[in-house]
């Protein structure tokens, strides 16, 4: 029983944290907002250095056969700086197509994958769009519980623009066909199940830095602006609105890692860790949105103020792979319905 | 107590809602923050002034119809029952009307109120400053008249001036009293936004409108007949303004009814997809716009008995600038993953989105006409006797 | 269109105000909690002196013959005062047997209504348990559909304490038969559906009054006593919550009175109008009672100091002639299932 | 990160698991705040500590187990899974215990550490003081050395001293330095709570139980090997074992995992009747139990990495008074009418009221172990910096 992080997996989320302070500020952001595709293949040439896009390739496909506890503080560091390239739907689709049984596109797409010279785009039912369908070298879509993998050439994609500008979201036509097809009954179903929980462990860990970078917006905030002739930060209206977001918060950090270790390690109750961690994060940052904004006061309101850049992603990535209320409904079913699949408060309860 | 309306409410109502929906514009109107959303929303107040239903409880001779605000609460339930345009003078018609009949001269009366009632004037507000948001009373905009004592002579420098960048007038509040401070020494004057030396610079806002405004002011001249009430007393009148802005006008209630019906279809429409805990969620939201709405009508009542509103405008202010979060919320719940989508996105078929609009706006609302946490503060004091020190 | 109560109903509730006010302390509450009964015949014969108990009587009874509207502020009054004689029952049995086709039972018991000589239980299915049964002289209970009327030896009583000692709750074992029968059919639907609103609304009028002198007792305690050399009310905190409460309550008013007038008047909306009132003075009564309590701190956690009395009051008058969630549920199915009854914004809609 | 249970954890389990249902009592004592209960409750004290089981994490020679606090948290899931008995000597056992371990002599810990282990001796705690709840730094009850140098000589009135009236000995925090103000001066002590000069009168709280008491001290001796820590430097000894009642051992986790699940099944029998929106709050409830359980396996990975929890206790603090409140109003809106029936009345069936009985416990946690509102900022200026003035 150990939940604390090793050396190496704090190391990586200092390098990624040093990388994107440097290269990915608010300026980047608001510069890629106004870019064509709003995505950087610079930006992603870098992250694939540091070695995040190889992380959960398999060794066998030049990557570092790691799982989501590597991975976790990284996705969290993303969030806190609000960065928003494909690398969820890259690294779901990764597992994806390691996990399929017919290697063949494991063996085509993985290397490259681990190399930075592809992006994967990745449908899940709970979604009607598709993330950077635009900037994806493979999509992997679903229909009647069937999977396929399709080139850019093979779909048509309608933009559907988003509140956040960072999210790119379309609307994907396509026809399936045999020579799309990649898994189909049980094996589909499974493996769809688990990108689900994987993008949604992503997301919840994105939300987690998000959530906790928002705060502390609204404290730098409250700590130079003075009204009444002193610091806002000293009234206790201000100081208790960060500290109920901060108690949020911070009860979201275990939630969010235990979900990772049931992932990494497809534990019983997966499905379930998985919907707390990304229900809890959902809220936690949705307050820390709300409490931000209200401590930014008027300023928070404008454009050029940068918190909005954090509550855009907040929004975004709690309505992707699964919402708040998806995930809830989730839950009700498997702790009413099905009843806990542990044993009442015993046996191996927290992985 | 008598809580139906009377025969001349409802012959007034009929005739309301007939009007409307014969003369509400049948597309929605663009933005009134951008500027030919702007024009086209000064274009309807023509329309609503030449039917007479610009502001029905003014006089006649301002081109209302003299009736009472139980009237006014009914044609607004009326606009908002056929979707008509919200009201671009708004700061002139529902602030600064009521004000100027309370403390402007004769003189003033007859200057601003007409072409106000018909929009060829349309205003803006100007009360904060860089450094004087919820600390208003930290105003530092000096307005000192000149040794002609015929101008005030106007420097410094106002923000969030809502309508400032198209509106033809603004009013408010600047430090007349060299060296006083606080509350002393105010006094609020109304000016031509196109004076020389005010220069008006836009505010790009969450949704990239432009609904607000910086106005710097360098050595602007300002005619003493400009000046509204006592000079040195600008905070009292000031305050007037802000009761209307938080309590009565700024928000009628027919706006939160209108959203919590329009949730009740959303929901109705979504019932088998929506979070069962939504069902309950939606009526409460639903009862609390009627709450809102009652209060209105009892405020109206007491009103029209002879009493005063004072402080208590601050808890109108909280309750419907958070149900307006609360409801707009409920709605994006329910709309669960296209809840995000732009309204000119195809996905959003022109309807989804305007709920994601609708609550990008309501996010503001704990924020403006004096934050919420100033309003418990008023609450707290003022009405429930706790000491300030 | 008018919103305001007469001088006459307002003097009415002074009279009232002062007679609880002289009559009714939280010592007299202590007393009576130590009493067989719990119950008072000297403040019940004062209060029909005052004449409330003969103010919903019809006036061929010898009562004044008056409405809802008449009785709301002395109602909201008896909540300032957690005053828990029968006064609901016995209203809402008045107006049961005034309504009765059969006017016998309104002859024998309204006059002594009236004059103090008759106190009525009221039997209603959204619960296990009567009110007051002990000292009702008349019990109207309910069973499949029929209303029967029952003296005190046609019933057995077991007593089921309440966690407010004012709260007389009990079982009744009873039979019903040809004698005690009283209505059924459509007429006992009718009339028991207007005997539960008209409980309700007087349950909420009390839930308002109770409600306001728990936020009235937090401010007087937070304006007495110091912390950290100040007096605790002036931190914000302590401000802050005490005005939510405020605006909550404040918003009840106004659904309350308009519960009063839609009963008076048996108004198309009457139902939902009522459920509003109820629902919304027992969300922000349970407000109050949370918030005065953290005001009042450990004190307020005491026997000895007086918050309590009305907490339980507010607790007992909450869950009494519909809960809370009894009464949000039945919001929704009208407003959702059914439609609102009037037209969109638009008509009658008020009253 | 191994989340997983180690097969010696696994076994330690099984054993207290065999050992709990064998010796649990299989009647519910009689609440610990009365004197047949407190007294019952000594004896399961004494039970456990014969099985070895009083504080699985204690040294052996204090009849624990020399285990870590991992396996305090199992065996608390183990104890809370079969209803075990409340710990009578929380105060000592989870309090002043590990205060003791930091601060005390050598030969205070062999004084006061076995009977403590036992229950010997129970422990009241005595911070409060009529003037001094929040403000605990506004202490005035004094403790001056007597010119012998050998007692000090106390004299003043502590409040809210949980167990104050049937335990054996207290702890507080007295003024021994005289004129010293605030944090300064002050020194931590423990004595008999029968020493002459000391009267206990109890606290009739919301339940009519006495788990509070007042203490008043007139003249009373105490002697000076009963200070904890250095004289002066009582603030920090406090604030240790404050620490320790608002973070990880006052409430230990499975307490609201077996509400939780106690909540899950109370639903499921009301499913029918229950308010829709329950379903969803039941499921979050659920988790927010479960949230706090993994924070506090978080919080024990990091000590036994060698981490040190200060002020992060203020989150937890509010986190579990917060939802322990939560999960008992909502089994009281599921259970509707009968809610409010006590635990004695016939139809309560001895099972219904406990809710209610949690309920009025519940509401206490806001307030006990320093105030939510004085957590809130300890968090804001010490975890987040925001400025103190």
């Amino acid at each position: 029983m150990d939940f604390s992080f090793s050396e190496d997996q704090k190391m990586f989320q200092e390098t990624l944290r040093d990388f994107l302070t440097a290269e990915h500020t608010s300026a980047t952001i608001r510069e890629l907002w106004d870019s064509e595709t709003r995505r950087s293949s610079e930006l992603w040439q870098q992250l694939c250095e540091i070695g995040i896009m190889g992380l959960l390739v398999p060794e066998e496909y030049d990557g570092m056969g790691m799982d989501e506890v590597d991975l976790v503080l990284c996705l969290e560091e993303m969030g806190t700086h609000a960065f928003a390239e494909p690398v969820i739907p890259t690294l779901v689709g990764t597992r994806l197509l390691a996990d399929l049984a017919d290697k063949s596109l494991a063996q085509e797409w993985l290397p490259k994958v681990a190399g930075g010279e592809a992006i994967l785009a990745v449908q899940y039912p709970e979604s009607p769009f598709v993330q950077d369908a635009h900037v994806a070298n493979l999509l992997i879509l679903q229909k009647d519980g069937e999977l396929h993998a399709l080139t850019p050439d093979q779909v048509k994609l309608t933009r559907q623009d988003s509140n956040d500008p960072s999210n790119c979201l379309f609307s994907v036509d396509w026809t399936p066909s045999a020579d799309t097809l990649i898994a189909q009954g049980e094996e589909a179903a499974k493996l769809s199940a688990e990108a689900f929980d994987r993008g949604a462990l992503a997301a919840a860990a994105q939300l987690l830095g998000c959530g906790q970078r928002m705060i502390h917006m609204a404290c730098e905030y409250a700590s130079e602006r003075k009204q009444f002739g002193v610091f806002i930060g000293t009234f206790q209206a201000i100081k208790h609105m960060c500290s109920n977001a901060q108690v949020q918060v911070e009860y979201v950090r275990p939630a969010v890692y235990r979900a990772a270790f049931s992932l990494a390690n497809n534990s019983v109750n997966r499905s379930v860790n998985v919907s707390m961690a990304k229900l809890a994060a959902g809220e936690a940052a949705h307050t820390a949105s709300r409490v931000s904004m209200q401590v930014h006061g008027g300023q928070g309101y404008t454009w050029e103020q940068d918190l909005h850049l954090w509550m855009r992603r907040a929004w975004s990535l709690d309505l992707a792979w699964g919402s708040k209320q998806m995930h809830s409904q989730r839950i009700a079913s498997i702790v009413i319905d099905q009843g806990v699949p542990t044993a009442p408060l015993g046996e191996s309860w927290l992985a | 107590m008598e809580l139906r309306f009377t025969a001349e409410q409802e012959a007034f109502r009929k005739e309301a809602r007939e009007w409307l929906e014969a003369n509400v514009p049948k597309e929605p109107l663009p933005s009134m923050d951008t500027k030919e959303g702007f024009a086209a929303h000064r274009e309807w107040e023509k329309t609503l002034e030449k039917g007479r239903w610009g502001m029905v409880c003014w006089p006649e001779e301002l081109g209302g119809r003299g009736a009472d605000l139980f009237d006014w609460l009914i044609f607004e339930e009326e606009a908002y029952r056929v979707g008509a345009p919200l009201r671009v003078n708004q700061n002139g018609i529902y602030l600064l009307g009521p004000t100027l009949m309370e403390y402007g001269t004769e003189e003033q009366k007859k200057r601003f109120l007409p072409p106000m009632a018909s929009s060829d004037e349309v205003w803006a507000q100007a009360w904060s400053e860089p450094n004087a948001g919820s600390d208003m009373a930290a105003i530092r905009t000096t307005a000192f008249l000149d040794a002609s004592g015929e101008n005030y002579i106007v420097n410094g420098q106002k923000t969030w001036a809502s309508r400032g960048c198209w509106a033809d007038w603004g009013f408010g509040l600047f430090r007349t009293e060299e060296g006083s401070e606080r509350h002393k020494g105010l006094s609020m004057m109304v000016f031509p936004n196109d004076l020389e030396g005010i220069t008006i610079s836009p505010i790009e806002q969450l949704d990239r409108e432009t609904g607000f405004a910086e106005m710097f002011f360098d050595n602007v001249k300002v005619p003493v007949k400009y000046l509204l009430g006592e000079e040195g007393k600008g905070w009292n009148v000031a305050m007037a303004t802000a009761g209307f802005e938080r309590g009565l006008m700024l928000r009628s209630p027919a706006r939160y009814q209108a959203t919590a019906r329009k949730l009740v279809d959303l929901y109705k429409e979504h019932e088998d997809t929506a979070p069962v805990s939504a069902r309950e969620a939606v009526a409460k939201c639903w009862m609390k716009a009627e709450q809102y709405a009652l209060n209105t009508y009892r405020t109206v009542s007491f009103l029209k008995a002879g009493g005063k509103i004072g402080s208590e405008a601050s808890l109108n202010k909280i309750f419907w600038s958070e149900l307006d979060i609360e409801m707009h919320e409920l709605a994006l719940s329910i709309l669960d993953a296209v809840g995000e989508i732009l309204p000119y996105a195809p996905a959003a078929k022109g309807l989804v989105g305007h709920w994601l609009d609708g609550y990008m706006f309501a996010l503001a609302g704990p924020i403006y006409a004096g934050t919420n946490e100033i309003q418990r503060n008023v609450i707290a004091e003022r009405l429930l006797g706790l000491p300030r020190k």
